[in-house]
């Protein structure tokens, strides 16, 4: 596929979702890229090799030229000006012919929404073409290392001076800083405001100007994807200002909900894939446990039915969040539990895939004797990036029993 | 999920007539049945309002997985799902069960002349049935079969709902290809022959019957080669109704749990400002939606021949172990008041032990569905 | 026996242990009472009908009179006069015989330890051998109906009146309440007092003066055990008094210590029989589950096997507790976690072995189909008497992290 | 308890010894393997420090269990227990675990000559010892045996912990009946043998063994029809000797997390004061707790011929359970640290890992303990 076909398909009329459903079926039959002998990440915080990231990108920038990223997006910015529809069709055909993952996950379910939303007319036309193309990478910069999930308590200054910002301090859990053109920003414009959330702005920033660093963090896994990033006295535009000064916090939590689908806008595609329980049941059929396969042992194999009872009854829930009469009691339930749900099913799933291993168990990534290429272990251990970021599975229970069930708050 | 499995996995989906059904049935529940009335009910010993069921029968509930031709609305099992549900969250207490469920065993293996007698009386609320299903190694025998099919009856079933206030008493006698179903009028039954059985959950009522040579004519005994079937058929939707059940309990059990975590202080304050109890009852909270979303789920594969059995079988799992770890915390979070029988929580627990030992725990049916799918 | 034989007892010399442990096996082996008939506590907390606190209490004075109860409280005060493991090795025969419980737990183990302690000579002479022989029943006023465990918050008034003080309020939880002679009582003195705690005294109240009257409590079994215990304007004389005004909390804390054994001066035997994991594998071989033993089922087996583990455990951590090397990171650990392990292992074991039933867990006590005649589900719903009361398990937690893990507070 | 259950479990005691080696072991751990060299191990090829093994050696602990005519001390597997704990607080590095495991195959299996000429090097710590005793179905293959008992060995052995600094491999051959044991001298192998492989736990070294037709003399070769009772007994002294380790590192991530909560703070409170930190981590000390009482239950049964067993796996299966949920607890309660390679706690969930899978994991010993006794 070329930039030409591209083109051509941009001019075209709108096609009925069904016809675009099976171009994209055909499409990614055709050209999702055969295993590149290296392991690739599953998720877009586990970029960790440059040639993980020139992988990905080059495979986004091909999904986006298909004309299947970005579809529901506006022409006039580099979307398509399809509909939701036709986007979800397009996204479906990637997972069912099992595409990597898109790399740009910041630009294209937080950053691209709001300037979608919010952004000015120049703002649109410099940034969302290069989101969906990943000719600009993003990422974000919330938390602090001495605040981590409490995000309203961000200290990071951005003192205005003349027609600059002048940026000092540090923001940490980077994904792929050490790649990102962009990052969206959250930082404190106002030392003496009357509560910490109304001091707080938020910015579109280059991290290219001079003043900007960036350190890689290693990972639990032993492997990279996230940096530290310092800020010494960085200038960038008061023009990188989105949604005005002191109004941060409030940008903030509407990006999260971009983010997490509960507002439109989002680029299409995605950025993680879930563990999938029949590569489970493959691995309990075949790893020997005691010189017989782990999945002849009936404990496991109880397990296991609990293991698939969960993760259906997730799937089954996201199909029954969107069927009113089903959710009546407590609409937000579904939504809000998604994550908590999912993020900790992940790590007992793991968790659980490594106890099939029995001797094998002891192994790692980069072991041929291990099962799987260590797979699992380093499934196990990426899964808490998920528990603990984005909100702990502490804070997420909070949220649910005080905005749910209505619990006082705790303090 | 590779298709191997997934074939064989409820799918998600509500009727228009599910969905009507659960707004009226909600309403109804709540409005007939309010928590003093269900204790009220523990007391007496009939333990069901008999102005209460011709209401129920009014609205055609009895009738909603009966054919129209026989009184019905045509619809299936999984139509009656949110009805159940619904009287879940109340704990109601009514033959409503018992009766919905020997009904499909006389639609199932009923010849057609036995249908056209009992099934309109049934739908309509006329008459009240129940089922006698046994357990394995422990049926009802029959002996001295005569031409026309009838027999003589011996042996004991137990756990029949609301036999004495039931007119039929659906029995299964014999097993395996021998066993047999009948129509059991309470009526022609000598004196004495059921004794009332002390149950873990008091708002329900459960009979032993002891027959000795009763003679059960041959009009009584449904279709032979049609037994089986129906029974497992029954089983499977009887597995349904008490996840229903179960999982409107669970709901109920939360909400009330809740409400006193946000009114109850210790310590100077509010208890459910206290992580240790916030998160289990979040917990519990999950452990109901997904309940919920396999109940659905089930309810709506129900017929489907792929995927009815194993969606039935994770709800009713589901169900017992979010009802019961839904109420086990709710005694735990209620402090001393959880330890009395005036605590709501306490009902809830008993009537997720009784619900769970019907039609299957969660253990049976996790273990058929390994077998079915590993 | 008779009292003849308490009396010569008594006034023979000191026996050696050795022949002390042989003449009480071969007593208890004679004298533990056949099945009455009717079901037995298993706890001191559930006398719920008056056959079973007439027989229990007929038992508790034949072991004291035989000399098998008291052995280390002095002779002077109605107890013989020997060693902690004199008393140690009757308590051990009467385990292995399964003679009944005690039934005046309060005053064995709250009441007769605190006046030994810190009683007048009067106190002693008055109350201490009617404890062993079960003639005055005490019980236990500490909750109250707005406080479960928040006993700082003790609310009970006792006003000063000359000779008397005059006691208004009300007390929850009041185990054999309905029976008892006499309560250990914390009541409020000062209402002016500069904390909550030192307005705080502590009784030894006599509970058949006008003005208290009893409710009896049904409980989540269905079954009796518990009164709620209402002071209107009841006098007491101010000798009852024990410690000193102000000093009731201290006295309370004190009183818990002999509780929970971290003091010597219980009387010895035992006032509640655990759950036997023998029993719940007997249950296991014989409950059918279509059609099959429940043992036979891998999946129950193994979970009976982790409990037998968690059992076994705690019996290992109570020898483990008394031998110093092996305790010297946290000496208080072991001690602190007992209540909470065993009553919450108890819980779980319970509910477990319902889970063996199949269609039999349907039944309740009472009922000839139950399979043990309904043991098991009361059992469960039991074991909350002890998750719940003498401090929740949510608050042994917070004790254990606090005092032992050295965590901050929870407020 | 019954008796017939009772009689099979642990009992709880100590012996002076262990008293005394406890408190040494502490003194010593805690001084010479502060947690920056543990972390500065990892870095090194070798994976030990000769020095520290030298020490370690002096002080007796390689000759625990070995007789007095061999210059150990005479005690028992149960009195290495506390050491092995305390290394395991520190997550120290050495040959220990594997050296004492292959002088007890000697101990058990070799002639008078071979233990004359191997165990007191190995109990002076002269001699480094590992052992490869190979995985059901994939065993070492001898071929072309000759009088002198020698013969040819070819396969591949996975997991040989320490084998190139090791002086000798006790190595296992063949299987049932056909097992037998040897004496491999590192020295005498072929360059290329060894592959170091990449284990979940850093701070360790393990290697892959491949032989191909490579000779063994007679006199290597251990008394054959010891082999399979030498070979049970160095896997439960395995068992024993990891789950010590697991004790001890449980130990530690749990005070290492109590540290972090005491002094980190979030939403301006100090984070160890919100329950759902503090519970679990109490939760976490509890299975700790119990994981210690059956340690040194085992320890303390380890040489009695009717508990010895159950109380090893038991100690094994109960050890893997709270490390494993004391470490993951302890990464999630770290925030960003713990997901970051500096964290402890991730060395330690690895190392929980890596030990679950040496000697049975927990349900290997679990199933092992239902057969015994249900």
């Amino acid at each position: 596929m070329t930039n030409t076909t591209s083109a051509t398909k941009t001019e075209s009329e709108t096609p009925e979702p069904r016809d675009y459903a099976a171009e994209a079926d055909a499409w990614f039959a055709e050209n999702v890229p055969a295993d590149p002998g290296f392991m690739l990440p599953l998720t877009f915080m586990e970029v960790g090799e440059d040639r993980q990231f020139e992988f990905l990108r080059a495979w986004q920038r091909k999904v986006y030229e298909a004309g299947y990223l970005g579809a529901a997006w506006p022409k006039d910015y580099g979307g398509r000006g399809l509909t939701e529809a036709h986007q979800k069709a397009a996204t479906r055909a990637m997972r069912k012919h099992r595409g990597p993952i898109l790399l740009n996950a910041i630009g294209l379910n937080w950053a691209g929404p709001l300037i979608l939303d919010i952004g000015s007319e120049e703002q649109k036309r410099a940034y969302l073409k290069p989101i969906l193309s990943a000719e600009h990478i993003w990422c974000q910069g919330f938390s602090e290392p001495e605040h981590g999930s409490d995000l309203g308590n961000a200290q990071l200054k951005a003192a205005r001076d003349g027609d600059d910002y002048v940026l000092n301090g540090s923001k940490i859990w980077t994904t792929q800083g050490n790649y990102a053109d962009y990052m969206i920003l959250l930082a404190r414009t106002d030392l003496a405001a009357e509560n910490k959330y109304a001091g707080l702005s938020f910015f579109l920033s280059p991290m290219t100007v001079p003043g900007i660093t960036t350190r890689k963090l290693k990972k639990l896994t032993g492997e990279y994807g996230f940096t530290q990033t310092f800020f010494e006295d960085a200038r960038i535009g008061a023009d990188c200002l989105i949604g005005g000064e002191g109004n941060g916090w409030k940008i903030a939590m509407r990006t999260l909900e971009y983010e997490r689908g509960a507002r439109g806008g989002q680029a299409g595609g995605y950025v993680s894939i879930p563990p999938d329980l029949m590569e489970i049941v493959d691995l309990a059929r075949s790893a020997s446990r005691d010189g017989a396969p782990a999945l002849s042992d009936p404990v496991l194999k109880d397990r296991m039915v609990g293991y698939l009872m969960d993760m259906h009854a997730l799937s089954l829930s996201s199909e029954r969040k969107r069927i009113a009469p089903l959710v009546e009691d407590h609409p937000m339930a579904l939504p809000l539990m998604g994550k908590l749900e999912f993020s900790e099913l992940y790590r007992e799933l793991s968790e659980f895939a490594l106890t099939l291993l029995g001797p094998k168990a002891a192994y790692y990534v980069g072991e041929p004797n291990a099962a799987d290429d260590g797979w699992w272990a380093r499934s196990y251990l990426n899964a808490f990036s998920a528990t603990i970021g984005g909100g702990t599975s502490q804070i997420q229970r909070n949220i649910i029993g005080e905005h749910v069930l209505g619990l006082p708050k705790t303090r | 999920m590779t298709t191997d499995i997934s074939a064989a996995l409820g799918q998600m989906g509500v009727s228009e007539e599910q969905a009507d059904l659960l707004h009226v049935a909600a309403q109804f529940c709540r409005e007939e049945w309010p928590p003093e009335r269900a204790r009220a009910m523990i007391e007496e010993e009939r333990g069901y309002d008999p102005d209460l069921w011709r209401r129920i029968a009014d609205l055609g509930w009895l009738g909603i997985a009966l054919p129209e031709a026989h009184g019905g609305a045509g619809l299936g099992i999984g139509e009656v799902v949110p009805v159940a549900e619904q009287m879940g969250r109340t704990l109601m207490a009514t033959p409503f069960l018992a009766s919905t469920l020997a009904a499909q065993l006389l639609l199932m293996a009923g010849s057609a002349a036995q249908q056209a007698r009992w099934l309109p009386r049934l739908a309509s609320g006329e008459l009240v049935g129940t089922l006698a299903l046994g357990e394995p190694g422990d049926e009802m025998r029959a002996l001295g079969e005569n031409e026309e099919g009838g027999f003589l009856v011996s042996g004991t079933a137990r756990l029949i709902e609301h036999a004495a206030a039931a007119d039929l008493i659906l029995l299964s006698v014999g097993s395996g290809a021998n066993r047999r179903l009948a129509v059991l009028e309470t009526a022609t039954l000598p004196a004495g022959v059921l004794r009332r059985e002390t149950l873990i959950d008091d708002t329900r009522r459960a009979f032993e019957l002891t027959l000795r040579g009763f003679e059960l004519p041959g009009a009584a005994v449904l279709r032979k080669e049609a037994a089986g079937p129906a029974v497992a058929h029954a089983e499977l939707a009887g597995a349904l109704l008490y996840a229903a059940d179960m999982v409107g309990g669970a709901f109920r059990v939360i909400d009330y749990t809740a409400d006193y975590l946000r009114t109850r202080k210790q310590f100077g304050k509010l208890i459910g400002s206290y992580q240790a109890l916030k998160h289990p009852l979040v917990d519990a909270f999950i452990g109901y939606e997904r309940a919920r979303s396999h109940l659905y789920a089930a309810a709506h594969s129900f017929g489907d021949q792929e995927r009815g059995e194993v969606a039935v079988r994770m709800a009713k799992a589901q169900a017992e172990t979010a009802y019961a770890y839904a109420a086990d915390r709710a005694i735990q979070f209620h402090g001393g008041f959880g330890f009395t029988y005036d605590c709501d929580a306490g009902l809830h627990r008993r009537r997720a032990l009784y619900d769970a030992s019907r039609f299957g725990d969660a253990r049976t049916h996790r273990k058929r569905i390994a077998d079915m799918l590993f």
